[in-house]
């Protein structure tokens, strides 16, 4: 009974905190509520012992991602009210197809499909541990990947680094190669002067 | 009772929430990169739900993936932002249609 | 005997190339030696095998050299085939030639292209030898094309003259029409014997009789009426038979020597050739050899006429050409191969002497050739103009010259033939006789006679030829003269052709003519009771009155018959249907067949159609290239939405 | 017989090429003025070399087989049995040493008329040259396709860099035809491929096919290939390449990349689908024959003489097409099959005489425009006065490209037009009558251009051949009087090929 009475609460958190995140009128509210959902979220899926993932989601989105929206949001001098200009515009075409979504979604969902619906779920033995058992698979099964998910995100480091890094015009910097590479013939030029004559 | 078809359903919603958020938030990037990541928790949903209905890791292991990369995607769309913003001085998505036919 | 054959056509070939290729090596000198040597060699050889052939009567020569592609049960070979027939032919070509060769070191004498001439005459002794030695098809039509290709070359031979270059091209593709119907005929021939040597295909006529050809849908014609009908589209492209001749006059534009060697000896009647060789074809069509007799006839007198009203010394002789070809296109006509051939022997032999004296005239008068500004040069040039006159003689048929008995012999053979057409002929080679004699009189006083026309200048220097020019026109004076003689009773008579020239009982035209036949002077006496002597007498005597008696007539005869005159010196309007209609219509037909068909049609509607129908959808389409990013989303997203009702609806 | 060699004859010139063009980058850039010695003398040897290495391909031929001969097969890609499967018979190896005979000669005639980036000229031909001789013997239908794609590539780099002013929209419209083409070529071998289970073309030919599938590969195959021919009325691409492609684009355009159409027919088309091509043989003999009549008209009316030749080409090879494809109709006329060996050995000298007569007018148009830098013809006039030599051999290619006995130009003609009127007199009447319009167009071109009084100023300043132009020319001449003068060396290695041909194609491959 206690895993359905937190399953709908949450639930509702989610849904209306997700609402408020398209709702919002400032981008900063926006982001904030979508923290909330990420944290909301991250309990459902304790719900569903999937302890590894909670964690992670909340670490890496509301630590990391969420945190450099809120940066770029801040830092960004955002003119919000242009954005808002013909917010309701494109609204009604929006809930039409958001609707017609939910409604195909539900309708596979609840009538068409043979799912397991109403299986109960059987909890984990004590002491089993989810971590282990996706990082059984993960640096087995799954290694090739983890390795292409690392270097992509070694990419994303690098191009974000790239794409940002500018050189400010007059800006002073230290060539190495170019110290390194100078002759003497580039720095010292012989002058050949008549001896001064004592006057 | 919660079943399989509640977790989906609230993924759905979700879904459509986010798509929904879209049409309202069409002018500013942002806001539409959040929509982005509100879509793949909602994927996210359904993996780690099916994963434990169906008692197969692998759902888990796709969103420690998609996680990855809504990560790495996270970062260098925010990064385009900012070369945008530093070169036009705004991001509103009206004034960005240089690949207009 | 097979290296002697070889040796007689490869001597002019290698002299030809030599003297091409290393002209400048061997210098003028070596040029003219090397290649009078080669061909008198090849003349020396040709004699040997006409004695060899005709006199010891050894055994028809017909082998292969070497092959030059099989293509399944079809061997193609090129092979020699010596009988009488060629063998005659071989003299005539080479001895007609080494005359032309050594009267081209007086006529050429100052041309800087000497070499280039030397190479290109032995370069045609060559060709014309393979075409008459042959013994099938393929190689009887590369000598065919071959000499055409040097006849081009040289009517060309004075490249810089825009009228030499119109008539080389001109003559080229009129050559070109008679080859079309060549190879047609050729292809005949294969289809339906399966061989291109002529004694299979011979051998196999049969097939050729038995089958018939669908030209038109619906109609049958037999296969060897059709073989013949084209065959003789070549003879007549090549012979200058009506309506192909136009190109014969204008190839006067070549220097004078080979308007005697080509267009007047050799070249010009290798079609007479070809016919006669195919008698075993012609033969058995009737229809083709009426249609023969009809052109024939028409060209020798139609063409004849023309020749009265030319003021061009040689384009007179030209059409003289023309008219003595229709002769003896006649004589093929009707049946009369022998007599055929013999006046083709005959005419190479007083033709290329009125030639070789027309050019000596020309050379003496420096180049001049307008018979308005000649006249009274009997005084100057007397060899030139006994000779002349001898040619001139023969010509006209005068009795007991060779002209006569050749001529007299397709008279009385025509007299004698019944088929479809032989009136008309018998009245056009008769009426020819008195228009012969007509213009080539006329030529012969207005040249020789009268008045002294040309200016004082060119006078002075008028003066007789140098020997390189007088000896060959009296060389070709002695056959010209009595060749005749010697001919008249084997050749027309006689067995000189042997199995060479097949002939139907019921066509035997010069059988018939010879039941009266006795010897060579009781022919001329039985000539002399015909009226044909007579109305050659009666030409000359027309032309001494009009030209030399009373020299204002022509003028006055010309204006009462402005209409006749007109018709006359427009040669009919051949030319000016040619260029205006041929030519011009087919350079208008390609204009509009590029301009609208390739331009507009397929690259226009089809290529660039489908190209703006493209750019057309293309710039329909980019209006949803917004190029707002939410408009994608939004495309996204409902996408989305269709296709996930279309997996729900399909279950 | 020599292992390997048709490997070492596609990948040497390829090798040979790639090699250059690095080294062209390292140093022996163009300086401006003179072309560098050294990337040419290294093209002209590595092509000498190819020849060389050809010539056991004839010399080692097995006469009297129609088997497929110097043979190497290597599994490719196993898992879609893909092979690398080479080997040549009676209708490529003629082609093959066309190929390696006329590289050299191009390369000689670019020799030092190229001066902007010369290595890369070079070995682009060097790279072409491999890419054909492999289009021509593989026998593995990817491979052939890949090499079928392949070759345009450095083909459309020839015209496109080195090309004349209107070379962009040349190219493209070369490149838009002949892709166009090529992809419904891949969708008929994909779907043969799909039915028996082999991409070898040999096996292609054993497939039985069913008649409505046959029509429709048919068609397939005969888009792709009647571009590359090009047969009427998809030919406008050719002229306007011809003109913007430099002269040894133009030849080996003319002389080879045209073949590989006709190639195609025989390789392909008449043994795949018989009973199609029977059924359709009218078809391509209308368009062939329009080719012929149509296309000469439109010869004569040009005023550019590259576009003439290029003109005449179509005209020249819608005798190839018309030989390949008139055995039916000599069936249906004459009810037996003599004649129709003669028909396809016609199409096939045919294409080796255009290779070498075609070529040669080019590379006169070439040396003439080297010098005035005019293609129109009246920009000429009595070229005979200042270059001699120059007319000779340009007066011997007219006259062999309007096909005078005793040059290659008349062989090929004379086959299909003897095979053609077994199938009917107005097929042969038609055919013939290119020796009225060939003559007129080419020697009214011959007239205009060579002959006359000089024309003008930069007519008479015009020089004679150079040697290195007089040896290009003579080598052509020698193969186009050879094969005019003794063609038998020719018609033999390919008769048994031929023959085992038209036994295939006479017999129904529909099943039962």
């Amino acid at each position: 009974m206690v895993p359905s009475v937190l399953f709908a609460i949450f639930a509702g958190v989610l849904v209306l905190s997700a609402l408020g995140v398209i709702i919002a009128r400032n981008p900063v509210h926006s982001a904030l509520l979508l923290i909330l959902c990420f944290f909301t979220s991250a309990v459902l899926w304790l719900l569903l012992e999937a302890e590894f993932l909670a964690l992670v989601l909340v670490l890496v989105y509301v630590g990391a991602v969420m945190v450099l929206f809120l940066f770029v949001i801040m830092m960004l001098d955002v003119n919000v009210t242009r954005m808002r200009e013909g917010f309701t515009r494109y609204a009604p075409l929006g809930a039409i197809v958001s609707g017609i979504i939910i409604l195909q979604l539900a309708g596979a969902i609840w009538l068409r499909s043979g799912l397991p619906a109403a299986e109960p779920l059987t909890p984990r033995e004590a002491g089993h541990s989810n971590t282990r058992e996706l990082g059984a698979v993960l640096y087995t099964e799954h290694v090739y990947a983890f390795e292409l998910a690392a270097f992509i995100l070694l990419l994303a480091i690098i191009a974000a680094i790239m794409l940002t890094l500018r050189q400010r015009p007059g800006l002073k910097v230290q060539d190495v190669s170019a110290q390194v590479k100078v002759q003497r013939k580039d720095r010292v030029r012989l002058v050949k002067m008549d001896a001064e004559k004592d006057s | 009772m919660i079943t399989l078809a509640h977790y989906l359903t609230l993924s759905a919603v979700l879904f459509a929430i986010s798509v929904a958020g879209i049409y309202l938030n069409r002018k500013n990037v942002i806001l539409l990169l959040m929509c982005i990541e509100l879509q793949l928790l909602a994927v996210n949903f359904n993996f780690i739900a099916f994963s434990r209905f169906l008692d197969d890791v692998a759902g888990q292991v796709f969103v420690f993936f998609i996680l990855t990369v809504a990560a790495a995607e996270a970062a260098i769309g925010l990064a385009i932002l900012v070369v945008l913003f530093r070169n036009r001085r705004s991001i509103n998505v009206d004034e960005l249609d240089s690949m207009k036919g | 005997m097979e290296s002697v054959y070889l040796a007689i056509v490869l001597a002019p070939l290698l002299a030809a190339i030599v003297a091409g290729l290393f002209g400048r090596v061997i210098g003028r000198t070596g040029a003219h030696l090397l290649t009078i040597g080669a061909v008198a060699l090849a003349c020396a050889l040709s004699l040997l095998v006409f004695k060899q052939q005709v006199i010891d009567g050894a055994e028809v020569f017909n082998q292969a050299i070497y092959t030059w592609a099989v293509i399944g049960d079809l061997r193609m070979e090129v092979g020699f085939l010596i009988d009488p027939l060629s063998a005659l032919m071989m003299v005539v070509v080479t001895s007609v030639s080494l005359m032309v060769h050594i009267y081209t070191i007086g006529y050429m004498h100052d041309d800087p292209g000497y070499q280039r001439f030397f190479s290109y005459i032995s370069l045609f002794t060559f060709a014309m030898l393979m075409l008459v030695m042959s013994n099938n098809f393929l190689q009887l039509f590369f000598g065919w094309e071959a000499v055409g290709l040097v006849s081009y070359l040289l009517i060309g031979f004075w490249y810089t003259r825009p009228t030499a270059i119109f008539a080389n091209f001109k003559a080229f593709l009129v050559n070109r029409v008679g080859d079309f119907g060549f190879l047609l005929g050729i292809a005949v021939i294969l289809m339906f014997t399966g061989s291109l040597d002529y004694y299979e295909v011979f051998e196999r006529s049969e097939a050729l009789r038995a089958a018939t050809v669908e030209v038109l849908p619906g109609s049958a014609w037999s296969a060897i009426t059709v073989a013949c009908i084209l065959l003789f589209i070549g003879a007549m492209g090549k012979s200058a038979q009506m309506p192909l001749h136009v190109w014969l006059p204008d190839s006067m534009e070549g220097p004078t020597p080979i308007s005697a060697l080509i267009h007047a000896a050799t070249m010009v009647t290798a079609g007479i050739f070809m016919l006669a060789r195919m008698s075993p074809l012609f033969e058995y069509s009737e229809v083709a050899l009426s249609l023969v007799l009809v052109i024939g006839a028409t060209t020798a007198l139609l063409t004849g006429l023309l020749g009265i009203v030319q003021n061009d010394i040689k384009r007179v002789v030209a059409y003289s050409t023309l008219s003595q070809l229709g002769y003896m296109t006649v004589a093929l006509g009707a049946s009369a191969y022998a007599a055929g051939i013999f006046h083709l022997m005959t005419h190479a032999f007083f033709k290329a002497l009125l030639f070789l004296a027309a050019g000596s005239v020309i050379v003496a008068l420096h180049h001049e050739q307008d018979m308005r500004r000649m006249g009274g040069l009997r005084r100057y040039m007397p060899i030139t103009y006994w000779t002349c006159l001898l040619g001139s003689l023969s010509l006209i048929g005068f009795p007991g010259f060779a002209g006569f008995f050749s001529k007299d012999g397709i008279i009385e053979a025509v007299s004698e033939a019944t088929r479809p057409g032989a009136g008309l002929a018998l009245f056009a080679v008769i009426a020819g006789v008195f228009i012969t004699s007509l213009y080539s009189f006329r030529m012969f006083f207005l040249v020789f006679h009268g008045q002294e026309r040309m200016d004082e200048e060119t006078r002075s220097h008028a003066h007789e030829s140098p020997w390189v020019i007088t000896l060959p026109l009296v060389l070709l004076a002695i056959p010209s003269v009595l060749v005749g003689w010697w001919a008249v009773g084997p050749m027309l008579f006689g067995d000189f052709f042997g199995s060479t020239i097949f002939l139907l009982p019921e066509n035997d035209v010069l059988g018939r003519v010879a039941e009266h036949y006795t010897s060579p002077l009781g022919f001329l006496l039985h000539g002399l009771g015909s009226v044909v002597p007579w109305l050659s007498l009666a030409g000359v005597a027309t032309a001494w009155y009009l030209y030399l008696h009373r020299p204002d007539l022509p003028g006055l005869i010309q204006s009462r018959l402005a209409p006749v005159h007109g018709l006359l010196v427009n040669k009919y309007y051949f030319d000016a249907f040619n260029e205006r209609v041929l030519a011009r219509g087919s350079v208008g037909l390609g204009q509009g067949l590029w301009r609208f068909g390739d331009v507009k049609l397929i690259d226009g509607a089809l290529v660039n159609g489908t190209a703006r129908l493209v750019s057309w959808t293309a710039a329909v389409v980019r209006h949803l290239q917004s190029g707002y990013l939410y408009h994608y989303a939004f495309a996204m997203s409902i996408g989305l939405a269709l296709v996930l009702g279309w997996i729900l609806l399909r279950g | 017989m020599m292992p390997g060699i048709l490997s070492t004859l596609i990948w040497l010139p390829v090798l040979g090429g790639l090699l250059l063009m690095l080294l062209a980058r390292g140093g022996m850039a163009s300086q401006g003025g003179a072309a560098p010695a050294l990337p040419r003398l290294f093209a002209l040897a590595v092509s000498l070399l190819v020849f060389a290495l050809s010539l056991p391909l004839y010399f080692g031929f097995e006469q009297g087989t129609s088997q497929m001969q110097f043979v190497e097969r290597l599994p490719w890609i196993e898992r879609f049995g893909v092979e690398y499967f080479l080997g040549v018979d009676g209708f490529s190896m003629p082609l093959i040493l066309l190929t390696t005979f006329l590289t050299p000669v191009i390369i000689l005639a670019g020799w030092d008329v190229i001066r902007e980036r010369a290595a890369g000229y070079f070995a682009a031909f060097l790279v072409l040259e491999g890419l054909m001789i492999g289009v021509f013997s593989a026998l593995d239908a990817v491979l052939f396709y890949v090499f079928w794609e392949a070759m345009l590539i450095p083909m459309f780099i020839i015209i496109g860099i080195w090309g004349g002013p209107r070379r962009i929209y040349a190219t493209l419209k070369f490149f838009l035809y002949t892709f166009f083409g090529s992809v419904f070529m891949l969708i008929a071998l994909v779907w043969m491929y799909l039915q028996s289970g082999s991409w070898s073309i040999l096996d292609f030919h054993a497939l039985p096919i069913g008649l409505t599938e046959q029509v429709l590969i048919f068609l397939a195959l005969l888009i792709a290939f009647a571009v590359k021919v090009p047969m009427w009325p998809v030919h406008t691409w050719l002229p306007d390449a011809h003109v913007e492609a430099p002269t040894g684009g133009s030849v080996v355009l003319a002389a080879i990349l045209l073949k590989m159409g006709g190639y195609g027919f025989v390789r392909f088309s008449l043994p795949i689908t018989p009973d199609a091509s029977a059924l359709l043989d009218t078809f391509v003999i209308a368009l062939s024959l329009i080719a012929i009549v149509y296309i000469g008209f439109v010869a004569l009316a040009q005023s550019d003489m590259k576009k003439l030749i290029a003109y005449s080409s179509i005209a020249h090879m819608g005798f190839v097409t018309l030989g390949f494809f008139i055995p039916w109709a000599i069936v249906a006329n004459s009810g037996g099959t003599d004649g129709i060996s003669l028909g396809i050995a016609g199409g096939m000298v045919q294409m080796i005489s255009h290779g070498f007569v075609s070529g040669a007018l080019f590379l006169c148009v070439g040396v003439m425009y080297d010098r005035v830098h005019s293609r129109e013809i009246g920009a000429y006039g009595g070229v005979i006065n200042t270059m001699p030599r120059f007319a000779a051999f340009m007066v011997l290619f007219a006259l062999a490209n309007a096909g005078l006995p005793g040059t290659s130009g008349f062989v090929g003609e004379f086959f299909v037009i003897l095979a053609s009127f077994k199938a009917g007199f107005w097929y042969a009447f038609l055919a013939a009558t290119t020796l009225i319009i060939g003559a007129a167009y080419t020697l009214w071109l011959v007239k205009r251009v060579i002959f006359g009084a000089v024309a003008n100023e930069q007519v008479a300043g015009l020089t004679d051949l150079s040697a290195r132009e007089f040896l290009v020319l003579m080598l052509v001449a020698a193969g186009v009087l050879w094969i005019g003068l003794w063609p038998q060396p020719l018609t033999e290695v390919m008769m048994p090929t031929i023959e085992n041909l038209v036994d295939h194609i006479l017999q129904s491959k529909v099943p039962e």
